[in-house]
Order: structure tokens, then sequence, then C-alpha cells
């Protein structure tokens, strides 16, 4: 094998090596914690507010290409800091406060999506030995993490003292609590194989060849995607699932009254929550970061979760939207009982032994 | 004591200025919870007062204003005035302007079926089928600027004939585009008709009963697709459609997706009706020899003309007391009765059923509020 | 409605988009790249002069300003001694104009046309009102068909006699204002209708030519 | 059944109440008295052969002397089309509603009585929906009506 190239080397020595350079400065333990954590944080947040940035460019660029249109040209080489453009223009719009009683409310509500949306990145794979924390419960802290971005919306729905948001807040509730209950299903066909909570056993377990990945697993495998999938979608509150925001019948939901950078954080939160949905897909479906070698892990891993975030895409722009009842019929009559029914499979294919 | 707990209804405005409303138009909704109570269409916002307007100008002078009467698909509203005028003075058109007429009509009706899908589409969500819908569209409108000049307001049909003959380019180039259409009609049809969301979101949805449909006036498609069948160019025929071979698109039952899938059908039926009438393309005069634009003075007395156009019957009742200036005009569109019939049929259901079912009306509102 | 046959469906609808991601986009980038108007599209109305003498090609006749629906045509043009009207100002306001081409029909002098240039907007309403001299050099560049009788035998005339030329002295002597509407109606019909004009033909093919390979690129 | 057929078989069965006039220039025209406007009516819809359950178009029309009410029906089933009006004096002009019997002529009646003045009795819901809710200048389609701000085309010939 070629000698792998030092600046893509896997970058795991770099927690490491910060470590040491602080010890040796001769703080306290739990100084160097800190700032080993606090700069990692703000990696990590640096990183991700550029992801997120550059998926809302690619959206527009996939839609346009999808409908035969250039999309954004004008910033850039095909408009690459179109995006950064809007940041700032949104940066310096006129944040109106609405005159309404529980002003903490509409005050912290995107904040909480915001803070939200990064907190699920603590536990993320990101390649070989690049992690945050290797918690033992990994994929339990997502599942308990992602929830929160429910009580944002119905703060934000409730805060904004306007009849259109309140019912944009209570069908986005209710539609992400229901789908939570398929996505955890889901998930836990899989746990089921790996034994481990902890999102490195859950990708160590696929190593190997490309058949080890949990999403070959006939038959529990791909129905096991398929569901996640769907669920996620609706996670993020996405076409055909995006009944808060349907424009044409409650004027965008539960974020009509924000502006400027709160309406911003909302926007970004979506979008870091459709590439932590499709992270997660990937560690638990497509084998995280693992792949042939001379290519570094990490971009192993944000290779298929950009093909699963394209996936996301095309489903906005073919799908048309569900109406709110019949979304709520769709999980409870059909994605729960399948996704049990899947794990009922999956538990008696580990009992029997018969998978590889 | 826990006080007894009451829910009221409460008012919520769709329109006048809401994406899902086409043109200006606002309907009041009564809610109860989810479920509309009650809708009142508020109507006047696009009043221009088309027809004292006509009353003051000569004929010739008519036809451009009328081009606005229905901007979707002017070539028809050209289309029927000239109709009543002929009908007044008793004209003969030669036939390559009948043909060419022809033409015109089922070209304007493609166009103006096409931003009905885009439209539809756009409203229950799916966004690229707009586009898609546009980019067909865009193949017409450019015949239209050849012929004509113009890309919304075409001006072309007159009385006694058309006003300009068609350049040597425009039958190759037409039968292109139906072409084109003719096959992308299978891409559209892929994306949404089978589309399990769109089923679920239109089929059995919004059902107009047939004998509320004839009692309100109800026509053209939204009438056909419930189950009725009335067609004006077969049951009051005009202009030469009795030449072309076409079958007349009736579905049963009446839901959202008879009357969205009705109209694709009618589509395919304009192309055949378009490939015969190029064919038998005559040469000849395009416009009657007697019919000046500045000195047409029809005989006293009324008649009224009514064609099929893509939003049901469209009709003139044109009065003139033998001078150069009609006495009265007035104008008949289809989106008038269809608005007029949706607070019938159209309550009890939810907010987004509501926009499912004003999207397949395809109701605009220059028609209603003239 | 089975589930399977419902996802069928759906990976269909995904394959419509997905293959359009590959085709090429059929929009143009506006301020670079402009859209070649076929000949006759109606866009500003504009006043013709004469290929060779560079003079307005309008007599007064007033015809257009009848024929316009909307009123955007104001003439004012008085008559001297000898009953012969003179052109003083030709005003066209074309805010109030509906671009619908009645003027160039009526016209039998083919002194005014709707050109194919369609960017003329402004900020206030006062700009769009243009008088005679900016409808004029607008129409500098216009090429039209010249159906003008008169001019064409005394042009004739001229060439065989081959006398030193004095094609203005000839317009002069016949002052046949204002023409009745009916008299030159051959005029009127040669302008509207085109399959005899050839030369309007060419013009017509060469236009549209271009813009043929813009479709070729689409379909 | 062919015009012919249809103005023969209306003059023999309905007896007086609906005379023809010969300004019809296509459809056949016919002309009713107001007071029996209803039951013509009725018998039109009813009437077993006839059908006309179609209302196509109903206008007013002012030719400066009187006013006109102008019914134009059609039978979807009978393929069928029928005009027929109603001569009424020019000032205090009054008309049954024949909502009952076309529901659709509901806002056609609302309209003419809008723009013309004419007014249509027990009709259910006889307020402005065009104009402006503040217009206060009369009734616009009349030929006398004249406001301020009503610009003329120049009379040209």
């Amino acid at each position: 094998m070629i000698g792998k190239p030092v600046l893509l080397a896997e970058l795991h020595g770099l927690f490491q090596w910060l470590h040491e350079k602080l010890q040796a400065t001769g703080l306290s333990q739990t100084w160097v914690d800190i700032i080993t954590y606090a700069t990692l944080g703000v990696i990590i947040f640096g990183v991700l507010s550029l992801i997120a940035l550059y998926l809302i460019w690619w959206e527009r660029k996939i839609s346009a290409h999808v409908q035969q249109r250039f999309g954004p040209m004008r910033h850039g080489w095909h408009g690459w800091y179109q995006t950064v453009m809007d940041a700032l223009k949104l940066l310096q719009k006129e944040d109106i406060r609405i005159v309404t009683r529980d002003k903490v409310v509409f005050f912290w509500a995107p904040v909480i999506c915001f803070v939200a949306a990064f907190l699920a990145y603590v536990v993320m794979p990101f390649g070989d030995r690049l992690i945050v924390a290797d918690l033992n419960i990994g994929i339990l802290y997502i599942m308990a993490v992602t929830t929160f971005t429910i009580i944002s919306l119905l703060m934000a729905g409730w805060g904004s003292n306007n009849k259109y948001a309140l019912l944009g807040g209570m069908r986005s509730a209710a539609q992400v609590v229901s789908y939570e209950v398929p996505m955890v299903a889901s998930i836990l066909t899989i746990i089921i194989f790996v034994g481990s909570l902890s999102m490195m056993d859950i990708v160590k377990a696929q190593s190997g060849l490309i058949f080890n990945w949990y999403v070959f697993r006939i038959p529990f495998g791909p129905i096991a995607f398929l569901t996640y999938i769907v669920a996620a979608t609706a996670e993020c509150n996405r076409t055909p699932f995006d009944i808060p925001e349907a424009e044409q019948e409650l004027v965008s939901g539960y974020n009509v009254e924000y502006s400027g950078m709160k309406f911003a954080m909302f926007f970004l939160a979506e979008f870091v929550n459709m590439f932590t949905v499709s992270a997660i897909a990937v560690t638990l479906f497509f084998g995280g970061w693992n792949g042939w070698d001379f290519i570094p892990s990490w971009i192993w891993f944000l290779g298929k979760t950009l093909i699963i975030v394209l996936l996301l895409m095309l489903f906005r722009w073919t799908y048309p939207r569900l109406r709110v009842d019949q979304l709520m019929e769709f999980a409870w009559k059909f994605l729960v009982p399948v996704t049990f029914a899947n794990l009922i499979v999956a538990g008696i294919f580990k009992y029997f032994g018969w998978y590889w | 004591m826990m006080a007894e707990l009451r829910t009221e209804e409460f008012i919520v405005n769709m329109g006048p200025h809401h994406p899902a409303t086409h043109g200006v138009c606002r309907l009041m909704l009564t809610m109860n919870g989810e479920k509309i109570v009650k809708i009142e269409p508020v109507i006047g916002y696009l009043h221009r007062a088309i027809e004292k307007i006509c009353e003051n100008r000569t004929y010739a002078q008519c036809i451009p204003i009328l081009d606005r009467f229905e901007y979707v698909t002017s070539m028809s509203c050209n289309y029927v005035f000239s109709l009543a005028a002929e009908r007044l003075a008793e004209i003969e058109v030669p036939e390559r302007a009948e043909y060419l007429r022809v033409i015109m009509l089922e070209l304007n009706r493609i166009a103006s079926h096409l931003l009905f899908y885009g439209v539809t589409a756009m409203d229950i969500g799916a966004y690229t089928p707009f586009l898609y819908g546009l980019r067909e569209r865009e193949l017409i409108i450019d015949l239209f600027e050849m012929t004509c000049g113009q890309r919304l307001t075409y001006n072309y049909i007159r009385v006694g004939g058309v006003s300009k003959d068609i350049p040597k380019q425009f039958v190759p180039q037409c039968r292109k585009a139906i072409k084109i259409i003719g096959e992308k009609l299978t891409d559209y049809t892929g994306l949404l008709n089978e589309n399990p969301i769109w089923l679920e979101r239109t089929k059995g949805i919004a059902v107009l009963p047939a004998d509320l449909a004839i009692a309100y006036g109800v026509s053209g498609p939204v009438l056909r697709a419930s189950g009725v069948q009335y067609d004006i160019r077969r049951n009051d025929p005009y202009c030469i459609y009795d030449r072309f071979d076409f079958e007349i698109p009736v579905r049963p039952n009446g839901d959202c997706f008879d009357r969205y899938m009705l109209r694709i059908d009618e589509i395919r039926q304009s192309i055949r009706i378009l490939s015969q009438a190029l064919d038998g393309l005559p040469e000849g005069e395009i416009r009657h020899k007697k019919v000046k634009d500045a000195t047409f003075k029809p005989p006293a007395g009324e008649a009224y003309a009514r064609i099929e156009n893509s939003r049901g019957e469209m009709g003139i009742y044109l009065v003139s007391d033998g001078s150069k200036k009609p006495l009265r005009v007035k104008t008949r569109g289809g989106s008038y009765n269809q608005l007029q019939v949706l607070p019938q049929y159209g309550t009890d259901m939810l907010i987004a059923d509501l926009v499912a079912n004003f999207a397949t009306l395809d109701v605009i509102m220059p028609e209603v509020d003239r | 409605m089975n589930p399977l046959k419902g996802i069928r469906e759906l990976v269909r609808g995904l394959q419509i988009t997905g293959k359009h991601l590959g085709r090429h986009a059929i929009t143009i980038q506006y301020p670079e790249q402009r859209w070649t108007m076929p000949e006759r599209s109606r866009g500003i109305v504009v006043l013709l002069s004469d290929k060779e003498t560079g003079e307005l090609n309008c007599t007064a006749c007033m015809l257009c300003e009848k024929a316009c629906p909307t009123a955007a045509i104001r003439i004012d043009a008085p008559r001297d001694e000898k009953k012969k009207r003179h052109l003083k100002q030709f005003i066209v306001d074309h805010g109030l104009c509906c671009f619908c081409g009645l003027c160039e029909e009526a016209c039998n002098f083919s002194a005014i046309k709707m050109a194919t240039k369609y960017e003329f907007s402004s900020e206030s309403k006062e700009d769009l009102v243009w008088d005679i001299k900016k409808l004029q050099e607008l129409g500098r560049d216009v090429p039209y068909v010249d159906t003008r009788k008169k001019k064409k035998e005394a042009a004739k005339a001229a060439a065989a006699k081959a006398a030193p030329p004095k094609p203005e002295k000839a317009e002069q002597e016949k002052p046949n204002f204002p023409p009745k509407p009916e008299s030159p109606s051959q005029a009127a019909e040669d302008n509207g209708r085109t399959t005899g004009a050839e030369k309007e033909q060419q013009s017509l093919q060469l236009g549209d030519e271009r813009r043929q390979d813009d479709k070729e690129g689409q379909s | 059944m062919t015009k012919e057929e249809l103005a023969a078989y209306i003059t023999e069965n309905f007896d007086g109440k609906l005379k023809p006039l010969d300004s019809g220039r296509y459809d056949p025209l016919f002309e009713v008295e107001a007071d029996d406007l209803l039951d013509v009516a009725r018998a039109l819809k009813e009437d077993e052969n006839l059908r006309f359950d179609y209302l196509c178009n109903l206008c007013g029309v002012d030719t400066k002397e009187h006013f006109e009410v102008v019914y134009n029906v059609a039978s979807v089933s009978k393929n069928l089309r029928l005009d027929f009006k109603l001569i009424l004096p020019h000032d205090n002009a009054e008309v049954e509603s024949v909502q009952e019997i076309w529901p659709a002529a509901n806002w056609y009646e609302r309209e003419m009585w809008e723009l013309y003045g004419i007014n249509v009795l027990n009709h259910d819901n006889l307020t402005r929906f065009l104009l402006p809710d503040d217009w206060d200048q009369g009734h616009p389609l009349r030929k006398d009506w004249d406001a301020p701000d009503f610009v003329r085309l120049p009379e040209g010939e």
C-alpha cells in the first residue's frame, strides 16, 4: 500500500497531542479537561456550521438542477459563497421583538433548537478513533438529545402569540413525537446484533467486507433502513412530512414571527438535523467510517453521509406533502407495526443465530 | 367548579395574497379546529370594469381589452368575441382562418392545462412539476410569439379571420412541440399519477355531485370530471370542430384526482386535434374581405357565442345597435360558477383538502372579477 | 394500496427527478445572455424614417391615434393654409400602451412599428411618455418593409428618366391627405398579410433560424 | 331537435307567454312578461323534452330607453339552447329571482343589481361584492352613468 499522506493521516492523534501539550504546561487535571473539550467544542461547532452552510447551498443547487435551471450563480464560481452572503444579510436584519407576555419563551426557542442540533455530535464517530467522547450509551444519548427540538418548536409556536404559529407548533410537536417511536424501534433492530450502545462498537461490528454492513442483513436490514429513513425525514420536518411550515396552508408555521438571526438559527438547525440524521443512518447501516484504507476514514464517513443527504434532498423535490391526519395515521397504523414486526424477526434471527 | 370547556369557531382569511389562490381571491373560512365550517369567497379585488370599457370601444379595439378578460387563455377570449360579432353580422370566415383558429385555440388549451398541472402540484406540495409544466409551456408560447408577437395577450384572432398568417417554420416547429409534449406527459404522469402520496391527497377528496354542478352552471373539465358528458365542441358545435375526430374524456366520480386526470387526458386529445389540423391546413385567404378594423359595423341585433375553454364554458353576449361600438358586451367565464359552487360542497374538510380542491377547480380571478 | 406497489411508484418518482440531475439547464443568465426575439414580437412603439432621405414616413393621417384602444398615441399636426397637415409632435405614452399592435396595422405608410426591444423600464411614469425625437431615434435601426406605393413609383420614375433625382419634390405635389381609410386598403392588406411580401419572409427566416438552434439544445 | 323545431315547439306549448323576437341572430330568442317569468322558467326546466337545467348566462342590458334582463339557458341532456328576455321600465325596475330554479343565477343577479340597479325580489343575499365596499357613485354600467374621473375615449370619427 502506498504510504499514507501525512496531512490526510488519521486525525485521531489530534486529541492526544492536545492533551499531552496541556499536561506538559502543568495545569490541574480539571482545567486541562475543560480546555481540551472546550477547544474540541469550538472545532466541532466550526466544522458543523460550515457543513450546514454548504448543505444549504447544495440543496439550492440540487433543486435547481433537478428542475433544469442554474440555481445560485452570482457569488463566486457557481455561487459557492451565496449562503455566507445570506447569513450576513440575515445578521444585519432587524431583530423584531414582538409584544408578547412570554418574552423569555420567545427568545430562548431558537437557542434551544440550535443547541439541541449540535449536542448529538458528542458521540458521532467521524473517523477511526476520531470521536469526542466514546460514551458507552452513545445511540441512547443521541435519541435523548434529538427530542429537544420538540420543546423548541412548541416554545416558538406558543411564544410568538400568533394563531398560525400556534397551529404550526402543535402540529410539528405531534409529528416529531409520533415518528420518534418507529425511529427508535428501527435502531433497536440493529443494536440487537451489535450488543452494545456505543457508536464505536457499532462501527467496529460492521468492519471488514461490505456484506457486514447492517443494511445488507436480509431480511430485516433493508426494512429497518427504509423505516429509519422515513422516520428521519419526518423528524426534521422535511417533505413529504413538512406540515409545520406548509406554506400553502399555514404561512410557514412556527417560525412566522421570527426574523433576522433568530430565523437563521431555525433554518441552520434544520440542516444540521438533516446531517445528524444521515450521519446516524451511515453509522448504523452503512458501516460508519469503514472502507479501504487508502482513503482516510473520515472522508468515507463524510462521503456516505452526503449521499444520504442527497437522498433526503431528492425526497423534498419529488414528493407532494401529506395531510396532517394522513401523516399521523401513516406513523401509527403502518410504520410502528412494521418496525415492531421487524424487531421481532431480528430477535428470532439473533436467538437462532442465523446471521453472519 | 371547572368552567365548562367550550371551543368557539374562529375566522381564518385565506387570501387575498395567499400563495395558494390563483390571482387575488380571498376565502373567509369559519373554522372549528382544523375542520372548515363555512367558506365565503370575497371577490372584486381584480374588477377592471372590462364590460364598461368595451362599450366605449370599436369592435377592433375591444379585442385587446378582452385579452385581459382571461389572460391565461386569451386566444379563446379573442375567438369568442369574434364568433359573437360574426354571428351578428353573418360573416363567413375563410377556410384557412378556421384551421388557424383551431390550431391556436388547441395550443392555448394545452398551455393552460400545463400551467394547471404545475400549479396544482405546487399547491399540494410537489415543487418540481411546476418547472416541468412551464418548460413545455414555453414551447407553445414561442409559437405564439412567432406568429402574433406577444407571449400572453395575443390580439391575434380578429372579427372575420386572423390578423397575420403563420411564418413558414411555424408548422414544423409546432409538430415538434406536440411530439415533445406527448413524450413528456409520461414523465409528468410518472411523477404524480400513481404516486401514493398524491393519490392519498386527491383520491376521494371534495367530491362534486353532477346535479349540483349542473345546477350551479359549472362547465368544462370540472363538470366532465363529475361524470356529465357535456363538451360545447360536441354539443353546441362551433368553428370546424366537427371535422376532427377526438373523444371527450369523462370521468365518473368527480373528486380532485378525476379533475386532475381529466385535464391530462384533454392534453392528449388536443394533441390529436392539432396533428389533424396541421395536416389539413389549406392555403388561401386568412381574413374575410369586407371586414376592415376601422369600419366594421354589424347590423343591430344580439347574439350569445360560447366556446369550450380550458376552464369551462366561456361566453360573450353581444348586443349591437348598428353603430361601430357594441351596446353591451357580457362576458361569462367558467371560473365564476366554479367559485360559486365551492361553498356548497367544499365544507367540513381540512384546510389542506380545501387547498387541493381549490387548485383542481383551476379558478383564476380575472374571469371572476372582470 | 399495497405497500410494494407504493414503494415502486415512489422509486419511479425519484428516478424521474434523478435523471434530470444530469441534464443541462435550459434557462439563460439574463443580463449576460439575451433571448433573440422573433421578428414579429411587439415591443416598444417606434417611428420609422425613410431609408434614403432619413425623414419620418409619417404623414400625420391620425389613423393610428384612432385605432389605439387605450389612447396612448397623441398627435399634434395643425393644418397649414394649403390644408396640408405638418407633423409637429407625436407622443406615445408607454405607460398606457397595451402593446396590441393595432397602430402598426392601421398605418398605411409603414411609419409606425413595434420594435423587438423590451428593456424600457423606468422609475417614474413621466419617463415612459416619449416624444417624436426619441421615437424617431429609437426607430432608426429597426428593419421594416416599405410598402408605400408612391415612394416606389417615384423612385422608379426618377430612375427611368435618369434625370437629376428629385424624389422629395415629387412627393410634395400630390396632396392626398387625409387619405380616406378605404382607398389605400390594398396597402394595409399587404402590410397585414405577409405571404405576398417575399422580403419579410426572408427576414423572418433569418430571425427564427437563430432561435432554432436554441431550441435544439433544449429538446 | 333543430332550432326551428324548438321555436315551433315553444310557440305552441307556451301559448303567448313566450313571444318570439327577431333580433336574436343565432339562437331562438323570446320575450316574456315580468309577472309570468317564474312559471315559464319552471316549465322550461320541468318539461320532459326540453329539460333546460343549465343557466349559461344572465345579464342586464341598458338600451337607453329601457332595461332588459336576458336569460341564456341550455339543456345538458337534450342539447338545446334558448334565450329569453324581459323588458323593464327605466325607473325602479324589478325582477323576480330565479334562484330556486337555477341556483347559478344567485351571483349573476347580485352582479346585475350592483352594476345596473335592477332590484331583484326575494334574493337571499343581495349585497355588494364586485365594487369596493365604500362605493357610492351609483350603478356604473348604466348608459347615463358618469363620474368625475371616468375618461371617455376621444370620439374620433
